[in-house]
């Protein structure tokens, strides 16, 4: 089976002083159809560039360096202009975390969820607002009747994020890229968006890219998760088995640096120093300057992102030891 | 995202060193800065550069075309152009800069003050400043000037009057919306007093905003001034003005071109100077437009 | 079919003619610098109202280029044996645009109407002060003005209190006072009362004072449609508008642009030149500023302007030298006068003497005039800068405040010129420098040139009158009460294809005999 | 809607108000006496001095001048002129009127679309050849003084090319050149404004989602862009007409236009002050017109103020 | 024994000048008749999303904000009204940390000045100023050399810190810490929450921490305030609340919250619709619109804030009809 998405490892880089800075580095990473993928990591770890980077959307500073993006078998960073115009929206698309901000406030909702329909259907206007409004009853926008000629402002936040999922469905794309959905929203309201997106992808076997920093998201969310670290890919695996056992020291801590609503730690588990800017990337792996278990060839050479024979993935010298001291708590 | 790395990227080095990078790649900026920096030499410099006395008339030398004797001829009085050309940008520059400092302070004083305490006093700043801005600038300019009668006095009086509400206005708006920052509040709950609160962390802060506007604020003022001196109602003979050199060489501009062509050439390079650094300094130091 | 097409042409055509304007007879297009005030023959002051005016509005004489009287509405004039009046006899066959024939009873109530109470006529009033019953009709204590006697329709007898040689020269404005009646104070926007070649038309602010010609005229009917004066107040768009084809004429205000047009050889070949009767002096205020008491202190500021130099240099020869206090042209001219020599060291000598040697102890002076004349007294500040050390500053003032006060006395040191109404050097003698004249800026105050300009007031005879002119002229130059700088020359251009238009001391003739080709 | 419009329509009042006090103000202090203005050489005529200032009302004390200017205000009578003697200042300005706003106008039309597009064109080639060519252009066209740009526009278009009248004012060909030269600097002004805010909207997030969602560029410029520029653009178009009214001044003087600009300077000059009295005032009234059109419009474009919750 | 810190039916309205044409002016019930207290060396948390007032309360608090009825006492003194000299103790003795590391410090200052200031405006002389600053700079984990650099030198980690180093130079009995850790990444909150626990422990200040995120909120407080709509709905010791809530709007707000763990199953969204309208807030109990047990007395009288058991006070007719338990099967 194809992937719906896969990114073959793929480097960006953007202008710096004095070279140009290597924002993120040979990722992989595959969405399968249906499939949700969670990609998590903190700022500065590369994630929405790589999300933008799928799109094609990276401003025209940034460059892709290496690597190709395959959407359907077939690969866009050599793709023109005519044919990423074709595949954005249809094919791919794509939401963001400020859904306040992601809509152009001077254009009626029902209008910027109808105008993907007319550019990428040839819908006429009314036949693309008659759609639109199902469209919009269909993320559960309550009156879409009404609502389809509201300005953004005009509604809540979680109505806004309805409206830019309802906008990037209209084409029933194969994959759909979501950077921090929910992240502007508030508990409540994310829960409900959360459970929209669970129900569209099965009712439409759309592969998610689903992008964020909470790894509560995740695991309720993702099917399987990849963890970034300072551009690079750490650790790839089932959600399940990630959460359970985590191979990659950066993983265990911080999913127990995570303090949680059902029960109250006396400490956090934290984890020492910074994370670093593209400009300060380390060299040998990445993590070794904040890692308890890193060794004199961490610090040396970058460790390979390697399959383990469950088919996990992680990019770790030490992946496997016993008794590391990132695994006590 | 990609707005905070290339913030940190920034945060990288000093900022000084960082902002004279980014100055001079941009090659407008530059350039404004060079003319500005000319210009400023030259009128600091006026009493060394000009070859002869600008208010020396000599009646055998009436219209010279420029030659060797005289390097852009003489005036209808025989003075050396060169030379009132070298003091005009002397004058231009010291009106426009006062005229600057008093806009700045009154303006920045009033600002603050509206801004800080809302109100009353805020009312009156921003009427006051509504009323100014309803009128034409230039209007009230040339009615002030008339009433006080022509002179570096009056031109300063008059431009000043008409430029301050602006600064007062931008001045207000800004910490209006410093008030808003966080750390205004974190001074207000450490107990930091109000005009300690306005002078160590507001005015830092606006300054930047402040040096923007001055620098394209020099360009509008030394074209009123030279728009006044056109109209008569400017610098008093025999000191040289550009707008007034400008004046009286249009009489002559197909027979002497160069008379009003110097001046003409003088005034607008100053100010194509002046813009361009003011917005480069803008794209440099606005953080609206900062990023990427 | 080919109808249609025809009428089309046509229509074009006609068209096209209506933007191209009319080629053959059309209107005179002249420009003026500002709006006249008023284009009330009445109260009218200034000089652009007076260029307009002329054409419309005549007096008993006129004066041709060279300064000579010639008879305009009366033929002939006689002064009576004692002195004390004239007898004027009035051309026939003169018509009032209205219409209406002229007769020496238009005359006597032309000055009634201008002697009415609260008028607020000008010079014309004064000129008519001496007549006998002024005053009475002035007061409204009668409408009759006594003096004034209409002998027949063409004859008219007038009687003065004292002798008043030079009345028939005056430039009066006889106009149809039926109108006046008929049409109330504003009479004058909506009739032409007077009998001039051209009658008012119209005028819109801002724009133009528009004359018709006046078909009835009795000097024979103008060959141009009308004259429109332009109005035009920066200088550098009406030479512009004159090369565009925009003007006919091109009437020249300032020294600078006269001197660009004498540079300029096209607009030479077209230019008329011509000595203005405007004398330009200095004043001298020896009540406010005590130095000025000290005759050498005058003298030094006199003698240290470079005339020939000024004259060649800052007006490029337009402008010659003036001595006296008299233009040349204008009757009562002394060519002997004696000339003021540029002398530096003198100068220097007479300040050291009075005891101001390199401008030491001479308390601050400006010198103020008007901005169009800047050029002028930086040029003479940077003079007495040069020969006598003295630092003059320029007080370079807003026309009100200037005249206000010039007219109070309160100007201390001044730059400024005297334009004849009439051409006559007593013009400049009594309003100028006669104590009790209101127009004496510098309040310069002397017995004997006072008794000399009263004689010479009340003298028929040209040759004795002339010779009191020039007593008082000396006597005014050997005080150094003031001292004569310049002459400007009038430069008007003229398109080469206008006939007729000619320039004179007094400024521009009626325009009666122009022509277009 | 309306309770907006009439909320917006009471607060000129004020502006007014300090127009007339400051206006009345301000002439006090004028030095020169108008009546010696309207006499001329003719200084020493102490009789007809005193008329004219009974006529004028220049005897009374000022707050019954005032009273009395304020009454006469009321019934839109101005009062009379100075320099023009007896004539009543309605009169002096009536042809007048338009001229000013309608030359503003008419150069704000030409400037904005000239203006916005530029500035767009330059932001969509940031740092380009092109954008400094557009850049230094635009600065040329606020920097050079307006009066020395006239000269140089009548000698190559007037009389070079002879495309245009030289001056004057009685055809439309007449305001040809002063339009011209007053949208110059107005689309400077704007092409610089119409890149900066396109810059920043180039920036925002629903720029980017339009590009998500497959537009093509047209439509991401045109009308996703486009719109959200034009919206600031238009808040400032009150302050460009202010700046254009006041730039007739020059303008109307160099091209020999009867409009209030010309007016304006003659009248100061003339101390004709209830003639820069009333002319203030309607430029005051202009402005205070033009940006209440520009609040409501503001108001109708931008959906977030016109829909009340 | 006497509470730190005593709110009494705190409110705090603003004026809602017509932001749209009709211009007509509104309340704004930001915080309505608010009582709480914070005890000697006690963290009271506040919960709520967005539009709940917790961050108005906490800015009341510290006298950003004019109160516009009920009373503040610090100490068992009268601080409502209080202005300049009045004011002197609670300036010196309540501080604050507030949530964006970026905005709080300002980028002009130097590090040194930033945290002396406090300092300076009790007078203290220079050198006083200078080892205070160094201690507690060390206190929060700062290096010295770090003393004379400018806020844009530092990670956002870092920059909390020196925020809290400002917060803790005056030693104040009280912190005032509003969404202190919400701008940071995980494996950098855990560090700063870590702190702000050793700070409590060391020097026994109060805390009132202000957050959305009742993780965070658990993890440090003693006693926890839920708001809705500007009010207290329920307050009471963490254990209590996070384990048997007795609101209803608690509950569903618990459960919302996800949790980093696939194991748990999904739960189904339990609160429909969005938050109301502080400016328009529902008549009675201002959370029937979304009460999952709404019944028609809570749409017709408001229900007081009860002390249902000790410490224990809840805003409901029915407390504890919502279990937790009907939402985590």
């Amino acid at each position: 089976m194809t992937a719906a998405l896969e990114l073959s490892r793929l480097s960006v880089s953007f202008p710096g002083q004095p070279d140009r800075l290597r924002v993120i580095e040979g990722i992989d990473l595959a969405v399968g159809p249906g499939e949700v993928v969670g990609l998590v990591g903190e700022s500065g770890s590369g994630k929405s560039v790589t999300a933008l980077a799928a799109m094609r959307l990276l401003p025209s500073v940034a460059r892709i360096d290496a690597g190709a993006v395959h959407l359907g078998g077939r690969d866009i960073v050599g793709a023109s202009r005519q044919e990423l115009l074709r595949i954005r929206g249809a094919e791919i698309a794509m939401i963001f975390q400020e859904p306040m901000t992601s809509l152009n406030p001077l254009f009626r909702a029902g209008f910027q969820i109808g105008e993907t329909l007319e550019v990428h259907l040839g819908l006429s206007r009314a036949e693309a607002r008659r759609r639109a409004i199902e469209l919009m009853r269909a993320v559960g926008i309550p009156a879409p009747e009404v609502r389809v000629d509201d300005y953004p402002h005009q509604l809540s936040g979680g109505m806004r994020q309805r409206v830019m999922i309802a906008m990037a469905m209209a084409c029933r794309p194969k994959v759909l890229i979501a950077d921090e959905p929910t992240t502007a929203l508030d508990v409540t309201i994310q829960a409900q968006i959360l459970q929209l997106m669970r129900r569209l992808r099965e009712e439409s076997g759309m592969g998610i890219l689903l992008i964020t920093h909470d790894l509560g998201v995740v695991a309720g969310m993702a099917d399987r998760v990849v963890v970034m670290y300072a551009g690079m890919v750490m650790e790839e695996a089932p959600v399940r088995s990630l959460y359970a056992m985590p191979h990659h020291p950066y993983s265990r801590l911080l999913l127990k640096a995570i303090p949680r609503v059902r029960e109250r730690a006396d400490r956090l588990n934290q984890i020492a120093g910074t994370t670093p800017p593209a400009s300060r990337f380390p060299s040998g792996c990445r993590f070794h300057p904040r890692c308890p278990d890193a060794i004199d060839r961490c610090r040396m050479e970058l460790p390979p992102l390697e399959t383990m024979p469950d088919g996990r993935k992680s990019r770790c010298w030490r992946t496997g030891e016993a008794g590391l001291p990132s695994m006590s708590t | 995202m990609i707005g905070r790395t290339a913030a940190e990227a920034i945060s990288e080095g000093s900022r000084l060193a960082e902002f004279s990078r980014l100055f001079l790649a941009n090659r407008s900026a530059m350039l404004g800065a060079t003319i500005v920096l000319i210009a400023v030499v030259v009128a600091l410099l006026s009493s060394w550069l000009a070859p002869t006395d600008y208010a020396r008339t000599n009646m055998l030398f009436v219209w010279e075309p420029p030659g060797d004797d005289f390097v852009l001829g003489t005036d209808a009085l025989g003075r050396d152009v060169f030379s009132r050309l070298i003091v005009g940008a002397r004058v231009s520059l010291t009106i426009a800069l006062s005229v600057l400092a008093i806009a700045l302070t009154v303006g920045t004083a009033a600002g603050m003050a509206a801004a800080w305490n809302g109100g009353w006093i805020d009312s009156l700043v921003m009427r006051t400043a509504d009323i100014t801005f309803a009128f034409p600038e230039l209007i009230i300019a040339i009615l002030v000037a008339a009433i006080l009668g022509p002179g570096i006095l009056t031109v300063i009086i008059s431009l000043s009057l008409v430029s301050w509400p602006g600064i007062a206005r931008i001045v207000r708006a800004l910490v209006l919306t410093l008030r808003g920052e966080l750390y205004i509040d974190a001074a207000i709950v450490c107990g930091t007093p109000p005009t300690q609160i306005l002078l160590r962390h507001c005015l830092p802060n606006i300054v930047p905003a402040l040096i923007v506007r001055a620098s394209v604020g020099v360009g509008f003022i030394v074209m009123a001034e030279a728009t006044l001196s056109f109209l008569g109602l400017g610098v008093q003979e025999p000191l040289p003005s550009w707008g007034g050199m400008i004046r009286d060489g249009l009489t002559a501009l197909r027979t002497d071109p160069h008379l009003s062509l110097a001046a003409g050439a003088a005034l607008g390079t100053t100010i194509i100077g002046f813009n361009l650094l003011g917005d480069g300094l803008r794209d440099l130091l606005d953080p609206r437009i900062r990023e990427r | 079919m080919k109808s249609a097409a025809f009428t089309r042409y046509a229509l074009a055509a006609a068209l096209l003619a209506s933007f191209a304007g009319p080629v053959a007879a059309r209107d005179l297009r002249v420009n003026i610098n500002a709006d006249p005030e008023m284009i009330d023959p009445i109260t009218f002051s200034a000089l652009i109202a007076g260029d307009v005016l002329r054409n419309v509005y005549q007096s008993f004489s006129r004066v041709d280029e060279k300064g000579n009287v010639l008879p305009a509405l009366a033929l002939k004039w006689t002064a009576h044996p004692d002195n004390l009046g004239w007898r004027f006899e009035l051309r026939p066959g003169v018509k009032f645009h209205t219409g209406r024939a002229f007769g020496a009873k238009d005359v006597k109530a032309s000055f009634e109407a201008l002697l009415t109470p609260g008028s607020k006529a000008g010079l014309q009033l004064q000129y008519l002060q001496r007549i006998v019953g002024a005053k009475d009709v002035q007061d409204g204590k009668t409408k009759d003005l006594a003096g004034v006697s209409v002998v027949s329709d063409l004859v008219l007898d007038i009687r003065f209190t004292a002798p008043d040689v030079l009345f028939p020269i005056y430039p009066f404005m006889i106009f149809d006072t039926q109108v006046v009646a008929d049409k109330g104070p504003n009479w004058f926007m909506q009739v032409s009362a007077g009998t001039g070649p051209y009658s008012f038309d119209s005028w819109k602010r801002g724009q133009e004072v528009h004359l018709n010609a006046f078909k009835d005229y009795y000097g024979g009917a103008p060959k141009v449609d009308g004259i429109r004066f332009v109005i035009v107040p920066s200088e550098e768009t009406s030479v512009t508008m004159y090369e565009a084809g925009e003007l006919d004429v091109l009437m020249v205000a300032s020294t600078d642009l006269a001197r660009r047009i004498m540079r300029d050889s096209r607009l030479k070949a077209d230019a008329q030149t011509v000595s203005a009767a405007q004398i330009t002096y200095l004043g001298m205020n020896q009540n406010l500023y005590a130095p000025f008491k000290d005759k050498r202190v005058r003298e030094a500021f006199c003698i240290s302007i470079d005339r020939d130099a000024m004259s060649k240099g800052l007006f490029g020869g337009l402008a010659q030298p003036l001595y006296g206090q008299i233009t040349p042209g204008i009757p009562g001219y002394n060519p002997n006068v004696r000339k003021i020599p540029y002398d530096p060291a003198r100068a220097k000598k007479l300040m050291a003497e009075a005891g101001y040697a390199d401008g030491k102890g001479l308390p601050p002076l400006k010198i103020a005039n008007l901005a169009p004349f800047r050029n002028e007294i930086a040029y003479y500040a940077d003079q007495w800068k040069q020969v006598l050390g003295v630092t003059v500053d320029l007080d370079i003032q807003e026309r009100a405040t200037f005249l206000r006060s010039l007219n109070a006395g309160e100007t201390p040191f001044f730059s400024w010129g005297w334009t004849a109404d009439y051409p006559d050097a007593l013009y400049y003698l009594s309003q100028v420098w006669h104590s009790k004249s209101p127009f004496n800026r510098a309040r310069y105050s002397s017995a004997k040139y006072d008794e000399l300009i009263d004689k010479a007031q009340i003298t028929p005879d040209n040759a004795a009158r002339y010779k009191l002119y020039h007593q008082a002229e000396d006597t005014l130059l050997d005080d150094w009460g003031t001292c004569g700088i310049f002459v400007r020359t009038n430069v008007a251009v003229v398109k080469p294809n206008v006939k007729g238009v000619t320039l004179a001391p007094m400024r521009m003739l009626p325009y009666d005999k122009v022509t277009i080709n | 809607m309306s309770a907006y419009v009439v909320r917006r329509l009471l607060g000129l009042l004020p502006v007014l108000a300090a127009a007339i006090v400051l206006t009345f103000a301000a002439n006090q202090f004028v030095p020169g006496d108008p009546v010696t203005v309207m006499l001329g050489d003719q200084g020493g005529n102490v009789e007809l001095e005193q008329k004219l200032r009974r006529e004028y009302g220049l005897d009374r004390p000022l707050p019954v001048q005032f009273a009395d200017y304020l009454a006469k205000l009321a019934r839109g009578d101005f009062g009379l002129s100075f320099r023009y003697p007896s004539v009543p200042v309605t009169q002096v300005i009536r042809d007048a009127l338009w001229i000013s706003p309608s030359l503003a106008a008419a150069a704000l039309v030409l400037a904005l679309p000239i203006g916005i597009s530029l500035g767009i064109v330059a932001a969509l080639r940031r740092n380009t050849l092109a954008d400094t060519g557009i850049i230094l252009v635009l600065v040329a066209g606020l920097s050079i003084p307006n009066f020395a740009l006239a000269a140089f526009f009548v000698w190559i278009f007037a009389l070079k090319l002879g495309w245009a009248p030289v001056a004057g004012w009685t055809s439309w060909r007449h305001a040809v050149l002063p339009v011209a030269l007053l949208a110059i600097p107005a689309a400077a002004y704007l092409a610089r404004l119409a890149r900066t805010f396109m810059l920043e909207v180039l920036q925002q997030d629903y720029v980017r989602t339009a590009r998500a969602k497959g537009l093509p560029e047209r439509l991401v410029v045109w009308r996703h862009s486009l719109r959200n520029v034009l919206v600031p653009i238009l808040t400032v178009c009150g302050v460009i007409f202010g700046t254009l009214i006041t730039g007739t001044v020059v303008i109307e003087t160099i091209f020999n236009i009867p409009g209030l600009g010309r007016i304006a300077i003659d009248s100061i000059f003339a101390r004709d002050y209830p003639v820069t009295m009333a002319i203030v005032m309607l430029f005051t009234f202009f402005y205070a017109i033009i940006n209440f059109i520009v609040d409501v419009l503001y108001g109708i474009v931008d959906p977030r103020i016109r829909i009340s919750r | 024994m006497k509470p730190l810190l005593e709110a009494r039916a705190l409110s705090v309205h603003f004026p809602v000048r017509g932001t749209s044409m009709s211009g007509d002016s509104r309340l704004l019930r930001a915080v309505d008749g608010v009582d709480i207290e914070i005890g000697a060396g006690e963290t009271l948390g506040i919960v709520g999303e967005s539009g709940c007032g917790k961050t108005t309360l906490g800015r009341a608090i510290l006298r950003l904000l004019e109160p516009t009825g009920g009373s503040i006492r610090f100490d068992g003194m009268d601080v409502t009204r209080a202005t300049g000299a009045a004011l002197a103790p609670l300036r010196k003795s309540v501080q604050a940390v507030f949530q964006d590391p970026f905005g709080s410090l300002n980028p002009r200052m130097r590090v040194s000045d930033i945290i002396g200031e406090p300092l300076r405006n009790l007078g203290w002389p220079r050198p006083r100023i200078s080892a205070r600053v160094a201690e507690v700079m060390e206190i929060v984990g700062l290096p010295p050399e770090y003393a004379s650099r400018h806020p844009h030198a530092f990670s956002g980690g870092q920059r909390q810190r020196i925020g809290i180093a400002r917060a803790l130079a005056p030693s104040p009995r009280l912190i005032v810490c509003d969404e202190a850790v919400s701008a940071l990444d995980v494996s950098i909150q855990a560090q700063i929450l870590n702190l702000l626990k050793d700070i409590q422990r060391d020097f026994g200040v109060a805390y009132l921490f202000v957050s959305h995120n009742l993780a965070v909120v658990r993890h440090l407080s003693h006693r926890v305030a839920v708001m809705y709509l500007g009010r207290i709905v329920e307050l009471c010791d963490e254990g209590r609340l996070y384990t048997a809530p007795l609101h209803p709007y608690t509950t569903a707000l618990l459960s919302a919250v996800p949790e980093p763990d696939p194991e748990r199953p999904n739960r189904p969204v339990v609160l429909e619709g969005d938050l109301p309208s502080p400016i328009d807030p529902p008549p009675g109990c201002t959370f029937h619109t979304r009460c999952p047990v709404a019944k028609p007395d809570c749409r017709a009288t408001a229900p007081a804030l009860r002390e249902i058991e000790p410490g224990r006070f809840v805003r409901c007719h029915f407390p504890g009809s919502f279990r937790q338990a009907e939402v985590t099967s």
